[in-house]
Order: structure tokens, then C-alpha cells, then sequence
């Protein structure tokens, strides 16, 4: 399976999704300059986490308009594989292949801890490995990672199940002390409804090697994997 | 000229008599400008270099001492570590938010101005009690600066210090340590060789900030600063980001000779240092510099310190390549001017010289002052305070309490939590831990960082605290299985005009020297920070050590927390009637007095090699040092880091306030499995260290008991709720 | 030359955790009375363009790309000559 | 019941990393002839006074204490009723 990591001006994750993929689920994986206008022969993008164009304005506005991003959105559109973390989450939202807008923080300042996040939806090609109601361990790192939706994005949001990851407890309740940045619902990642494009804040990438502190982002990689090899095919 | 000019630019009479006796003749307005900055303290050392000298610089795996843009220590397989540490204390003072992150933007950039890829960051920071909302906001504004800067950088803030007294009220210190990696074949120095070569500015336009910073650094604050303070500096760490990787991508394909950032005294101090360490000349036009503001002098173009620029030597033919790779990177690279071989630093602009100057009269020709040094009148009163008749606690519980939630010791998350601390996935051990540890990708290694120092010691007996912070340093490195390499210093002082701070001064430096030499871990290089003084009060005289160690076979780490019921704890070191300068003291009593605790640096030599060695056997199942807070503090933070408490029995003699709190240097409590305990006891004899089993890990309470008394039982649940809430509550107000 | 002075501010209903969180600082600083504050951006733009028409339309056209999301905020703006009179629009 | 529009930009000199972003981020979507971008920040407060002169007192403080960091950024405000006429005053 080929994966394509972007990198932005001021990308600074795209090397560590590049070691997870690359050097841990030794898939091959190549490095996609933002300049770039073609993205063919890759089987899924990963946007990676960073600051591209410093997040001056808004995270991933600048980004947003970069020149590889039209084939990306024509990739996203024709089904492809998106993953976007973090930033390359808010780059997704931006650009309108995911629906929402980050806020700051409602601590209105930047997080950098371990997360606990509740699978909740267990049937898209990101998330295979998992059982549904599964609490994983993952660390955010970032401050503008406060989702918002309106209340009819959001209920269709839920009914369509696109809700994929929301902040919970250690035993897996979703509650306001366990949401570290205000998001709406305590989303933390969500899916679009094709289920080909996932959005998290959360780094996988971070926690895809036992020295690291944990393994449950390597298991949504390898569900990729999953997906990929048994040719799965979306919206069949 | 009027005698007004170079006094207001800071120079004395007689500097000003001496530049006219180099030069043989009058120096104009621009060159008197030049003078000033580079003869600054800030940039001159001239109060500070012939003490520097007692510090060692030397061992076979140092590849590069003091004098360079940053350290190199050896670690092997034909790699490299590159680290440096920088205050950036005056310009926090008035802005703290932009003055941390530019501290940051200017730390890091030493660090690839080598070749090196900078992998992390480090801070240490003193701020006045919390209770003061200057002091909150200023705490506010430094952590978000360099969590701003860093973040954006993709570099782990991985370790730190943050220590409050009155003394750092109105001038707080904030020092960032930057750590790289390299291959040692891709090593630059910033060197300006090669006459007829080109000199190519790269990154930001220059604009008129911060115009005299490196004076301004070298002033007391008061009442007039406010006034004369330069216009702020402001970082831009996105562009940093593209520096960082342009330049690195340069070094990659071998297209410079040498190169160095631009910070204070921004270009006039890059192309002196350059021109001075080849032994050549320089000669620059200030009409090819991009500007960022219209109108702006030679003399402002030469000293602005606008952030994020690079003065790059190429190899001959190679400018095209370099443009190219900036602007891939969306940077300017333009040539400014040419390397000459004639020591001269020739400024010009458009077809006319505006100043000429010997490159190495700039550099080496500073003055140097030794100031007469005398015994501050506080120190024999202080010292000499009789603390045996101090009551002792009813409720020793209640000081535990207490302590942990004495900011200076409880948990600094609210800081370390904006940091971005994961980034670049090669932080192992983050913040919260003795050290950092950070895997070598590709490689088995391990990389140990840490950052301290303590201002009260030093303020007590300076000899003493400037040893003890390189002694912690090396310990804290010991205790997660690293040997430590050396060590990078920034030295926070007061005055150094006034004779009593020159004493505190040279003092420290012999303490650290002293240190050095005996733990093997020589200097690389460091900054000096004078002046640190609001209306004439210095500051505890700090100086902070930032340490780098190896652990060659990461597998083989440590931690500090306890994690296995039965366990066995063993006290390597004694304790010792020693609560001079103790946070106890401070705390219970109000105290800050007596003597620091007394270090016999072979017995911590023998300490640490114990622990490594222990650690490295596998033996060692949690490492921890008592510092401040003493036995106590240490065992709570142990169960704190871990998921178990423990029972633990002290015995003898000393008053048991002592024995709980006393600061005694060389200690480290080890949790070892029970099959360990007698290896590990053989270890520490064959070292000639004492060691003592003093307990056993288990259960949800912290249990000590002294000659079978209880002393205090505190859960765990209710001691990390005090520890973790503390600064948050303090910063929520 | 025009100047474009562009205001960019959260929707209402749009919770502003910026705003909040100036209110109860300058509550906390002893400023009583306030009942709401909002936190936005302001834009400066120079344009070397003198077609006011032409301008507005570019000015509207950035901010429904890039200066404002329209998920979450709404935008205003100006044009003025640098040193003149000036005109209102609202999307 | 008085609304302060307040408007805090940096200096002139000093550098605005974020205006220079957007700047390169018009030009890159196509926007030609935009000489310069500055952001700052716009700030709406809700006060509960008639006083047009207290309230303008306490609107110069605010901004002097916490709105604005007077060592790189100036700052301006109006004033007026929610419905009506504006009074701009710089400090
Ligand atoms: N400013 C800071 N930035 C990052 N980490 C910090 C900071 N201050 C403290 N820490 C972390 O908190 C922990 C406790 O700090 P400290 O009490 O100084 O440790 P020690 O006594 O072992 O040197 C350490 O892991 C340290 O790295
Ligand atoms: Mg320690």
C-alpha cells in the first residue's frame, strides 16, 4: 500500500508520520512537496500535523490554498484514502472535505498531553482494528483544536455516525473533564459520510511504538493496511 | 566628538581613547556604533572572561569548546550532539511573551548555524512568588512565548526548571538550551574563510528592531529603560522553520564555508566573529540588505536585530544553488558583500565606506575588567544563622503537604503541558522525570538532558551552589542510566561592576570548575547574563548548568517512578544535619539562611558511577536524587511518578526534620527487586558508597517512620492532588 | 491606492472562548458593567488599485476565501483612499 | 448601554509575521497589487454605562491594562449606542 505524507511549509509531523509508516509498518510511503501538483499512484494522503504558514490566521487556512491541494481534493472526491492529524486535520476542515471549523482551545492554551478516545465508529477503513466502544491512548499536541459544528451538522453528524473518535475517561466516559480543548461533543475525529476521509487532532503517529509509551496509533495504520489488502472498496 | 555619543551608546572615556588608538584616528558615528555593541558586556565578556578561563574545556570526546556558535561532544558511530544554552532575561522583563520566543529563535539557530538538525529545547526559568499578578503575567506571557516558538518549530520542549523567590521579582530569567544532532562530517564552523568569496544573507528583511539590544542587555533595568528600551523584537518561528530546513539542506549538499546567525548586535557581530575567527576581513554594503522599513541608516541597518537571518560563506560557485534552495524554502538569499584579506571589517554603502574597523579589534580587543572582589556583607550574618533552635513541626504530614505544594516544588505540568514535548516521536522520558531522554533513531542510543540550578545555594555560598548545579546536573543524568559528556552554563548575575557580585561571580565559576573537573564533564560553552538587577537589588547570583549525557543502549534506561509492589528502596548516600538554604527551611520556617548543603565531589562521583552501574546491570527497577525538599519530597515524588506507595523506616540519630528534609547532596533512593538487593549493596561497597535499605515499595500510602515512630502516612491520591494543583491554582487567580 | 480595512468576528451563537476569557479578566480587574466582549481579527490591506468597484469585489472575494471561515465567522469591511472618506459594506 | 469597537495592531516597524503570511497567501491564491498586510485584532465591549465620558475613561484603561501591550501595539476605540452615532478617539 503507497502512502503520500504532505508536506506543507511549516509541516513538523510529516517525518514522524513518515517513520511510523515508513520504518514501523514498513509500508512505502513518500514525501509530497506542497508545490506538488500530482498525486497519483498513492493509495492514501496523509496531512500531518505542524504549522503550516505558521497557522497565522486560522490553522490550515493558508494551507488550504496550497498548490497540491487541488489534486488532493480531487483525490479526497474520487474516494481516495485521507487521513488528516492535527493540522492536517484543520487543513481537511478548511478546505471543505470535512465539514466544521476549529476554535481556539477553550483553555486558550496549547495541549500537549496523553488523550483517552472512545472508537465509536469501528466500520471505517481507519479504524478496522478496533472494537467499537474501545478506549484508546493517544497524545494531542496543539491549540486550536476546539471543534465546532452547528447543531444540524452535528446531528447529522451523529446519525450518519461520522463521529469517529470523541474524548473520553480512562474507562471510556465521555465527559467535560475528559475534553481537553472545548470541542463540541468532545470530538475528536471525525469521517466523511463517502467514509474515505477521516480528520483527527489526536497523533497516531505518536504512539506507534512501544518506547514511545504506546502502540494504539500503529493499529490505526494497520487498518489501513487491512482495508487496503482485502479490497475494500467505499460507497459499494 | 561629544563625549554625550559614545556615553549614551555606553562606552566609557577610556574605551572610547583606546578605539582611537586602535584605529589611529577618530572613529566616526557608525564605528563608535559598531564599538559600542561589540565591546558590550553582552557581547564583549569584559567582565567575565578571565574568570571564564578557570573553566575546563577540554576532553577527548569534546569537538568543540567555548567560542564557537555552540558546543560538539562525540557520541559515537560518527555522530555528534551540538548544544548551547542562552538567556534572553531583559527582553522578557519587558515583553515576555515575544522575549522568551525570540530567546528560543535565537537559542536554535546557534544550533544549526553547526550543520545540526536541532531535536530539542530546554528552559529555566525564576520568576518572583506567584501571589504578585506581575509575576503571574510575566510566568504566562515567558511560557507561552517559548511554547509558541518551539511548538511552531516542530521542537520538543522536553525538560526545564522553574524555580520563585522575591529576587526574581521584576527581573525574571528565562535561559533556553537547544540540543542538535549531526555527523560529524557535516560539521561548519562560523567561519568567514577563503578571501574573495562571497557573503549572502538569508531569511527575514531587516527592520529596526531591537537597534542596541546587546547594550540594552547590559544595563540594570529601572525607570529609564522603559524609555530607552529598543523596539521589541518579534519571532516569527514559521520562518525559523524554513530556515532551519534551507539551511540544513545547504549543509547537506556541502555548499558553505561557514556560517552563523545573526543575533545580538545582528550583522555587525555575525561578520566580525566570521571575518575575526578565519583571520580575514569583511566587507558588506548595507544598500544590498533588504530592508523591511523605508529610510532606514547604515548605522541602524548594522545593528538591527531583527530575527530569523542567517550570514552564510559559500564555497566558491555556489550562490546559485543556495538562492535556489531558499527560495525553494520561500527565502531571500541575497550577497551582501565579499570576504577580504585584510582583518578589516568594511562597511559600506552603495559605492561608500561608512566604516572600517579590524574585524579582531571588535572581537578581541574588548576590554576586559577585573573588578576588585569582596565578600558581600550579608553572607557572614546568613551563613552563620544558628538553626538548631528552630522548633520542630508537630505534624510532619502537615510540612509534607506543605512542601509539595511549595511551587518551587510542586508539579510544573501547567508549564511543560503547553510545550510540545512529543514532536519529532524521539522523547523516550519527557518532562517530569529526572532527565529527558530522547532515542537516536537508527541507532541503540540515548540522549540525557537536563537543565539546573539553584539561586538560593548560590545566594548562600555561590562556591557551593555553582558546584552543586553541575553536581544535580550530572546526578539527574546518572539517575535515567546516562553517562554524563558535558555541560553548556548560563551565568545570571547581578552588577558586575559592583565588587560583591564579582565575588559571587568568580566564586561560582570556581564551584563549577571545581565540579567540572572532578565528574568529567567540561564546558562546551554557555552565556553570561550581568546586570540582572532592579533598583539596585541583583538577584540571587544563578548559575544554571544544562547538561547532555549518553545512554548507549537505550533499552537500558531508568525512570523515577515506582511501580513494583516489594520492591526494595535503598538509600545510596548518608544525610547529613544539613537544612541551610533548604526549601523547609524557606517554607516552615521563612528562612532563607545558613550554608548550603556540603558537597564532597569524589563521594557524588562514586554515587552516580554506582547507580549507572546498577541501572546498566539491569538491577534497578526506579533511580531518583534528593534535591530540594530532601528524603521526604524524593519519596513522594517517587510514588507520585509511579503507581505504588511504600513503607519506609528510617533510623538514627538526627532530629527527624533533618533527616526528612535536609538537602545532603550525593543521595539517590533506588527501588530494586528483592533478588537485586544484595548486588546492589555489593555495587555501592566495592564504591566505597554507604548504602542502606531504608524500605519497601507497596500499597496506595506513603508511610515513613523514624526508629519505628510514625512520622506521617499520606495517600498518594491526596499528595498528588496538593503537588499537581498547586501552580494552576496559583495561576488561576 | 485603496485601503481596505477588513473586521472579522465569530457568528453569534458561536461560543468565543477568547471573549470569555477577556470578560473575566477585566471583571477580575475590577471593571464591572461589562456584559459581553467578542474577540475578532482587523485587517489592514493596501491595494495598489484605484477601480473602487473592482477592489470591493476583491476584497469580498478574500474574505469569503480565506479571511473569514464562513462556518464559523462573519466579515466586514471598508475602503478608503489613504488619506480619505470611506465606505461601508456588508456581505 | 454603550459598544466600544476596539482596534489593537502593532507599531508601525514592528514586524507582523501574520500580516506577512497572508500577504504571501493572497499572492499565491492570484491577487496581485496588495502592497502590505497587517493583522490586529478587533475587539467588541459591551458596557453597561450611559457615561459616555466615564465609559470612555474606563474603555483608555482597559485597553492600556489588557487589551493591548503598549510595548509593540497601539491601539483605538469608538464608542456607541448600540443603535447609533460613533465618536472615535485616539489616545
Ligand atoms: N520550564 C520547564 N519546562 C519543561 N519542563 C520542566 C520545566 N520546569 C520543570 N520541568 C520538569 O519538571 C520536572 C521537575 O523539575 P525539577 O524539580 O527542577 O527537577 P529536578 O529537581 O529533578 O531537577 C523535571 O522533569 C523538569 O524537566
Ligand atoms: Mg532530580
Amino acid at each position: 500500500m503507497k502512502f503520500g505524507v504532505i508536506v506543507f511549509p511549516g509541516s513538523n509531523c510529516d517525518q514522524d508520520v513518515y517513520h511510523a509508516i515508513g520504518s514501523v509498518l514498513c509500508q512505502p510511503i513518500d514525501s509530497l512537496w506542497h508545490g506538488a501538483t500530482d498525486v497519483s499512484g498513492y493509495d492514501c494522503l496523509v496531512l500531518p500535523g505542524g504549522f503550516s504558514y505558521g497557522d497565522y490566521l486560522r490553522a490550515g487556512a493558508i494551507a488550504r490554498f496550497a498548490p497540491i491541494m487541488p489534486a488532493v481534493i480531487d483525490f479526497a472526491r474520487a474516494g481516495g484514502l485521507v487521513l488528516g492529524i492535527c493540522n492536517g486535520f484543520q487543513i481537511l476542515l478548511e478546505a471543505g472535505l470535512l465539514p466544521g471549523a476549529m476554535r481556539r482551545n477553550d483553555c486558550l492554551q496549547f495541549r500537549c498531553q496523553w488523550t483517552y478516545l472512545k472508537v465509536e465508529n469501528n466500520t471505517t477503513p481507519f479504524t478496522g482494528r478496533f472494537h467499537a466502544g474501545q478506549v484508546l491512548r493517544v497524545p494531542i499536541a496543539h491549540g486550536e483544536g476546539n471543534y465546532y459544528a452547528d447543531a444540524e451538522t452535528l446531528a447529522e453528524l451523529e446519525r450518519k455516525h461520522q463521529v469517529v473518535f470523541r474524548y473520553c475517561t480512562p474507562t471510556g466516559e465521555v465527559t467535560p473533564a475528559a475534553n481537553p480543548n472545548g470541542s463540541v461533543g468532545n470530538i475528536a475525529g471525525i469521517i466523511n459520510q463517502e467514509g474515505n476521509i477521516l480528520g483527527l487532532m489526536p497523533h497516531p503517529e505518536r504512539c506507534a511504538e512501544e518506547i514511545l509509551g504506546g502502540t494504539d496509533g500503529r493499529e490505526l495504520f494497520a487498518s489501513l493496511v487491512d482495508w487496503w489488502q482485502r479490497g475494500d472498496c467505499l460507497g459499494a | 566628538m561629544e563625549p554625550e555619543v559614545y556615553r549614551q551608546m555606553g562606552l566609557t572615556d577610556t574605551e572610547f581613547e583606546k578605539i582611537k588608538e586602535i584605529l589611529g584616528r577618530a572613529p566616526n558615528y557608525v564605528e563608535v556604533g559598531l564599538f559600542a555593541v561589540m565591546w558590550s558586556e553582552h557581547c564583549g565578556y569584559k567582565h567575565s572572561r578571565p574568570v571564564l578561563q578557570l573553566l575546563p574545556t577540554e576532553a577527548p570526546w569534546v569537538l568543540q569548546g567555548p567560542g564557537e556558535n555552540a558546543g560538539i561532544i562525540d557520541i559515537g558511530d560518527g555522530q555528534a550532539v551540538v548544544f548551547k544554552i542562552e538567556s534572553h532575561n531583559h527582553p522578557s522583563a519587558i515583553e515576555p511573551f515575544q522575549g522568551a520566543a525570540t530567546g528560543v529563535g535565537g537559542i536554535v539557530r546557534d544550533i544549526f548555524a553547526m550543520g545540526a538538525r536541532p531535536i530539542a529545547i530546554l528552559d529555566s526559568l525564576r520568576f518572583g512568588p506567584l501571589d504578585d499578578p506581575r509575576n503571574r503575567y510575566l510566568m504566562q506571557g515567558v511560557v507561552a512565548g517559548i511554547a509558541f516558538y518551539g511548538n511552531c518549530l516542530g521542537l520538543p520542549t522536553v525538560a526545564g526548571e522553574v524555580y520563585f523567590d522575591p529576587s526574581y521579582s521584576g527581573n525574571p530569567l528565562v535561559n533556553a538550551m537547544a540540543v542538535g544532532i549531526i555527523d560529524q562530517k557535516d560539521i561548519r564552523r562560523g567561519h568567514a574563510a577563503g578571501v574573495g568569496n562571497a557573503a549572502m544573507l538569508v531569511g527575514a528583511r531587516t527592520g529596526r528592531d531591537g537597534i542596541h539590544g546587546a547594550t540594552f542587555a547590559s544595563e540594570e533595568l529601572g525607570e529609564a529603560s522603559e524609555e530607552r528600551r529598543p523596539s521589541v523584537q518579534v519571532g516569527d518561528p514559521f520562518r525559523e522553520k524554513l530556515l532551519i530546513e534551507a539551511c540544513l539542506d545547504i549543509i547537506k549538499e556541502d555548499l558553505i564555508i561557514g556560517m552563523q546567525d545573526m543575533g545580538a548586535a545582528g550583522l555587525t557581530s555575525s561578520s566580525c566573529e566570521m571575518a575575526a575567527r578565519a583571520g580575514t576581513g569583511m566587507e558588506i554594503d548595507v544598500a544590498l540588505v533588504p530592508r523591511r522599513e523605508e529610510g532606514m541608516t547604515a548605522y541602524e541597518v548594522l545593528l538591527s536585530e531583527s530575527q530569523e537571518r542567517m550570514l552564510l560563506v559559500p564555497k566558491q560557485g555556489a550562490e546559485a544553488r543556495i538562492k535556489a534552495i531558499c527560495q525553494h524554502w520561500g527565502l531571500e538569499a541575497v550577497i551582501i558583500g565579499r570576504v577580504t584579506g585584510d582583518g578589516f571589517l568594511r562597511i559600506k554603502e552603495g559605492g561608500q565606506v561608512v566604516a572600517a574597523v579590524p574585524a579582531r579589534a571588535l572581537t578581541d580587543q574588548c576590554p576586559v575588567y577585573q573588578v576588585e572582589r569582596r565578600l558581600p556583607f550579608y553572607l557572614d550574618d546568613l551563613q552563620n544563622r544558628d538553626l538548631s533552635r528552630l522548633p520542630e513541626p508537630a505534624d510532619y504530614g502537615q510540612v509534607l503537604r506543605r512542601l509539595l505544594a511549595s511551587p518551587n516544588l510542586a508539579s510544573k505540568e501547567w508549564v511543560y503541558r503547553q510545550y510540545d514535548y512529543m514532536v519529532r516521536t524521539d522523547t523516550v522520558a519527557g518532562p517530569g522525570g529526572d532527565a529527558a531522554v530522547l532515542r537516536v533513531k537508527g541507532t541503540g542510543k540515548g540522549l540525557a538532558l537536563t537543565v539546573d540550578g539553584n539561586g538560593r545555594y548560590s545566594y548562600l555560598d555561590p562556591e557551593a551552589g555553582g558546584a552543586i548545579a553541575v553536581a544535580e546536573a550530572a546526578r539527574n543524568l546518572s539517575c535515567v542510566g546516562a553517562r554524563p559528556l558535558g555541560i553548556t552554563d548560563c551565568l545570571n548575575f547581578g552588577n558586575p561592576e559592583k565588587p560583591e557580585v564579582a565575588w559571587q561571580f568568580y566564586q561560582a565559576v570556581t564551584g563549577m570548575s571545581r565540579a567540572c573537573r572532578v565528574l568529567q564533564t567540561p564546558v562546551t560553552g554557555g552565556n553570561v547574563s550581568f546586570y540582572n538587577e532592579t533598583e539596585g537589588e541583583a538577584i540571587y547570583p544563578t548559575p544554571v548548568v544544562g547538561m547532555v549525557g549518553l545512554i548507549p543502549d537505550i533499552e537500558k534506561r531508568c525512570g523515577m517512578g515506582w511501580g513494583q509492589e516489594g520492591d526494595v528502596l535503598i538509600l545510596v548516600g548518608v544525610t547529613l544535619p544539613e537544612i541551610g538554604g533548604s526549601e523547609y527551611l524557606a517554607v516552615v520556617h521563612g528562612l532563607v539562611a545558613g550554608r548550603p548543603p556540603s558537597l564532597n565531589l569524589e563521594r557524588e562521583a562514586a554515587v552516580q558511577e554506582t547507580v549507572r552501574q546498577a541501572i546498566a546491570s539491569g538491577l534497578v527497577t526506579a533511580a531518583h536524587d534528593c534535591a530540594e525538599g530532601g528524603l521526604a519530597v524524593a519519596l513522594a515524588e517517587s510514588a507520585l511518578a509511579g503507581t505504588v506507595g511504600a513503607v519506609v523506616e528510617l533510623a538514627g540519630d538526627l532530629r527527624p526534620d533533618y533527616l526528612l528534609f535536609s538537602e545532603s547532596q550525593s543521595r539517590v533512593v533506588l527501588a530494586v527487586p528483592p533478588a537485586a538487593r544484595e548486588r546492589v549493596l555489593a555495587l555501592a561497597r566495592e564504591k566505597g558508597v554507604p548504602a542502606a535499605v531504608i524500605g519497601r515499595c507497596g500499597g496506595e500510602q506513603l508511610i515513613v517512620k523514624i526508629n519505628g515512630c510514625p512520622m506521617f502516612n499520606l495517600g498518594r491520591g491526596e499528595m498528588e492532588q496538593i503537588w499537581r494543583q498547586s501552580i494552576p491554582a496559583l495561576m488561576a487567580r | 491606492m485603496l485601503l481596505a480595512r477588513i473586521y472579522v468576528t465569530f457568528k453569534p451563537g458561536v461560543l468565543d472562548p477568547q471573549g470569555e476569557a477577556v470578560a473575566g479578566g477585566l471583571k477580575a480587574m475590577g471593571y464591572g458593567g461589562i456584559t459581553s466582549v467578542r474577540v475578532g481579527k482587523y485587517l489592514e490591506v493596501q491595494l495598489d488599485l484605484d477601480d473602487r468597484d473592482r477592489a470591493g469585489q476583491q476584497v469580498e472575494e478574500m474574505c469569503r476565501r480565506l479571511l473569514a471561515n464562513p462556518v464559523i465567522e462573519e466579515y466586514r469591511y471598508t475602503l478608503e483612499e489613504p488619506a480619505g472618506a470611506s465606505r461601508e459594506a456588508r456581505p
